[in-house]
């Protein structure tokens, strides 16, 4: 099932809550379905993000992606944070089990939420597309 | 304190006397039964003697039990063993049922059999009148079970029995949970054909029962040599059979003590989790449940993150029923008691055993309020309630 | 002396390695491999070690086993899953079958399906002509054994599943007695599914596997919880896998050297029983069969007596198939060799194991040809030939 | 399985062999179907079965039922042997395996058959049916 680094995040996770007067702030998934996602950022000088936390509801490997994506994405640019993938925080995690593959896309696809917010917010709407680009999977309609 | 296991509800621990029992048949009284040699004779026997205390157990004839590898081959040879040689008609199953009969009843619909799923009131029992209209002229069989795996409760069976055989339809019951937890006599509940399974009840897994009334008739699954008066083919389980009766006995000798002492476990336990928990329901029938199941929807937080957390505290439990897939959907039996999917995604199952006690179970009330504080405090949804 | 145990090919003892193996998934490391919780996932990895090796050991991958409560189920898994959701066609089986596939073909003829039964040589080997010549369009599967449960020949299934797959059939093969006593590889034979069975390999019984072969499409026979990547479901039977996959691992280990052993051992008894009891045949191939089957027609005397004399002598030994119905009737698979039926219930199974000894060949050499003597003295056919 | 008194008169068969001049010969079965059973009677004063032997080709059951009915017949009148039906052969034996009771029907009808053939041999075909009336079942054909 999981690995000890799932287990660990899990048991550990690392950047739990929520930041006071965040730059950015997005929320995926869907109480219904038994897993949300909320993520917010501080975005500081050159668009990097300077701090991030997540609150989940969800399964251990809901909370494990999610504590893994905060870990992998503090201190790099918007663009570059935007870059890391569903997938890749699986793998950084040493791989999930089949069946929770999904459990895992919520947490990349908050953080996206969460630039597009910061982007919103701050009047630039015109590189929304250019800074997310790359991911394939667009993110889901998101609320804050 | 060594690890707490508070899920019998999903497998047991083999009582080591029922290990003893089983061991000479695997190395040394290893004979095949069906041969006529003094090796093949002894395991013939074994199997005899177990079939005879599964059947005394039951209040039934020794050649009304087939032995089966467990209780999902029990349900599925009791719906598509009895209905095989039928026309497809109408089959009746409760909302609550185990994947074992629901996807065999899914199956048997694909197959041209209509399935009409009697729903549950709030505490999961039956709704009688829903299930008198559920009969139609061509209902063949019904299927409900005897207590139920995820929330506990126990089901009038004799009662909806005697209305199945009113309206000529035959009356099949999975009694996986209730074996070995609560009386369970076939004539009491009157029922055609009942399931059992050896790993509820501290014997092995991969070995069950089917009872099924004298002059049933039923087509079998397996093909091939004729074992079980060939409704079950294939090389008996020695070891595995000598352990469910074995273990059987145990469970019956043992309940009147183990089952009073369980239920005060389990009320010590709803009352304190629902005392020391805020936004905790308990699932299922206040009275009318299991002996040792205490189950709950914890709101605004998630059963699996629960139950990981749980466990990595050294308690094991479970966030609903065991099964290999799926299990990221809410629990179909916790909706089909009118709990809303995202709190029927907070199940919690206790399901406690006769070696549980009263120390481990106060151990677990002080563990789980922090647990359950921490992962609201995580929760998007709590801050917003 | 102790008994000498000559009946392998009905059931093997336990190897007191596998059931060490065993032992503390019984009482200890308990836990359902379904549950999310540690000792869950110490089950479930013990179940996909075990599959790892039984895949490894195949030379198939470890998505393609399905462990199965045996080979039966294994064999009607086979049948049943894979014709499931076809219209009723074609299916061929030799006529040399164990029960596991010959009544699962004559379910499927009931159920629509027609069968052909290719016949076999005098030495038991599917006659290749008549093989060609069943297939038909509309032929969906072949199921043709790896080896004989009776008469010990080894057919030319890789022959055979290529024959299979030019015509565009799927090919079965019940490799219930070759697996742990010949090389068995997948991708050598070609197959597209291979039964085994735990307790021919001193493995526990109650437990085999399917090997599937990926893009096969299956139905499930047992429908449930999704166990099996949804192809048999029930809760899983640990112990028996990890059983299965230590003896498996024991018997491949230990093959080069058990396997000419036990030939030489086998020749040693064919020639000695030849060389002693006049109007005996050797059944089966003479060199294209199992390491440690020796079968032979007796004639005059009937098998079951042969057995229980030999048996009283302190030598457990088979007259043919164990199975629980019908065993008065002279084995089929001898008669399909062309024996005559009253030859055929003569007919004396020596299955050689890997415990047994030159010594205990000798004694049974020794023992034999008085007990035949007896018997035919006995028998009113022996003074009339 | 077998009861023990089964494997008893089936390890150490009683009344094995043939009489040499037999007042009366029965053989019934077929060695097609597994078994034959052959029974050599002498017949002394008063109808009274002085000496009894069988021959069995057949499975365990069959030799233990011939076995046992030896025993049982030898010092009866030939009415009173033509009593004991194959039932009370294997009551005596404490019961057979349900699939084996196919097997202990030989031994009576080979006795019946013995029995029929001495009375014809003593030109007392009008007794014939008197005698072998009681059983139910009429015995098979014979030859000898
Ligand atoms: C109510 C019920 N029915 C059937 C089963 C299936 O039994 P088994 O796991 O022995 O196949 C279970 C448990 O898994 C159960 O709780
Ligand atoms: C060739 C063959 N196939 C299938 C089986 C059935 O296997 P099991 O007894 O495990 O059901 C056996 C043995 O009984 C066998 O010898």
């Amino acid at each position: 099932m999981y690995t000890d680094l799932v287990l660990d995040h899990f048991t550990n996770p690392r950047n739990v809550g929520e930041i006071e007067e965040a730059d950015g702030v997005g929320e995926v998934g869907n109480p219904v379905c038994g897993d949300v996602t909320r993520i917010s950022i501080a975005v500081g000088e050159g668009d990097v993000i300077t701090d991030v936390k997540f609150k989940t509801f969800g399964c251990g490997a809901a909370v494990a992606t999610s504590s893994m994506l905060t870990e992998m994405v503090v201190g790099k640019s918007l663009r570059e944070a935007a870059d890391v993938s569903n997938v890749a925080v699986a793998e950084a995690l040493g791989g999930l089990p089949p069946k929770k593959m999904h459990c895992s896309n919520l947490a990349a696809d908050a953080l996206q939420a969460a630039i597009r917010d910061y982007l919103l917010r701050s009047g630039r709407e015109a590189e929304i597309d250019e800074i997310l680009a790359s991911p394939p999977k667009a993110p889901e309609p998101s609320s804050h | 304190m060594k690890p707490v296991y508070f899920d019998h509800a999903a497998t047991t621990p083999v009582d080591p006397r029922v290990f003893e029992a089983m061991t000479p048949f695997f190395c040394e009284r290893f004979g095949n039964p069906s041969e006529p040699h003094r090796l093949g004779r002894e395991a013939r026997s074994a199997v005899d003697q177990a079939r005879a205390r599964v059947a005394a157990l039951l209040g039934a004839g020794e050649n009304e039990i087939v032995f089966t590898a467990g209780g999902t081959e029990a349900d599925n040879l009791a719906l598509f063993g009895s209905l095989a040689r039928l026309q497809p008609g109408h089959l009746v199953v409760s909302a609550v049922e185990h994947p074992a009969v629901m996807e065999a009843a899914r199956a048997l619909n694909g197959r041209g059999w209509d399935v009409d799923y009697v729903p549950v009131d709030g505490d999961g029992v039956v709704d009688r009148e829903a299930y008198r209209a559920a009969f139609r002229d061509d209902t063949r069989l019904v299927s409900v079970m005897t207590a139920n795996n995820v929330v506990g409760t126990v089901q009038p069976v004799a009662e909806l029995a005697r209305i199945a055989h009113q309206k000529g339809a035959l009356f099949h019951t999975d009694a996986v949970q209730a074996v070995g937890s609560l009386p369970v006599d076939v004539d009491e509940l009157g029922v055609d054909m009942l399931s059992l399974s050896g790993h509820k009840l501290h014997g092995p897994k991969g070995v069950g029962a089917l009872y099924v009334r004298r002059g049933t008739r039923l087509q079998p699954l397996l093909h091939g040599g004729g074992q079980e008066r060939r409704l079950r083919s294939g090389t008996e389980n020695v070891p595995g059979i000598v352990g469910l009766g074995v273990a059987m006995t145990l469970a019956c000798e043992a309940m009147p003590e183990v089952r009073p002492r369980l239920e005060r476990l389990r009320d010590r336990l709803v009352a304190g989790v629902l005392a020391r928990v805020p936004e905790v329901t308990l699932l299922g029938h206040p009275t009318d449940r299991l002996p040792g199941n205490a189950a709950f929807a914890v709101r605004y937080v998630e059963g699996e993150s629960l139950l990981l957390r749980l466990d990595a505290r050294g308690f094991t439990v479970s966030s609903g029923s065991a099964c290999a897939a799926g299990s990221d959907e809410p629990s179909p039996v916790v909706q089909a008691l009118g709990v809303r999917p995202e709190d029927a995604h907070g199940s919690l199952r206790v399901s406690l055993g006769r070696e549980n006690t009263e120390e481990e179970v106060d151990a677990f009330l002080d563990a789980l309020p922090p647990i359950v504080d921490e992962l609201r405090r995580m929760s998007p949804l709590y801050a917003k309630r």
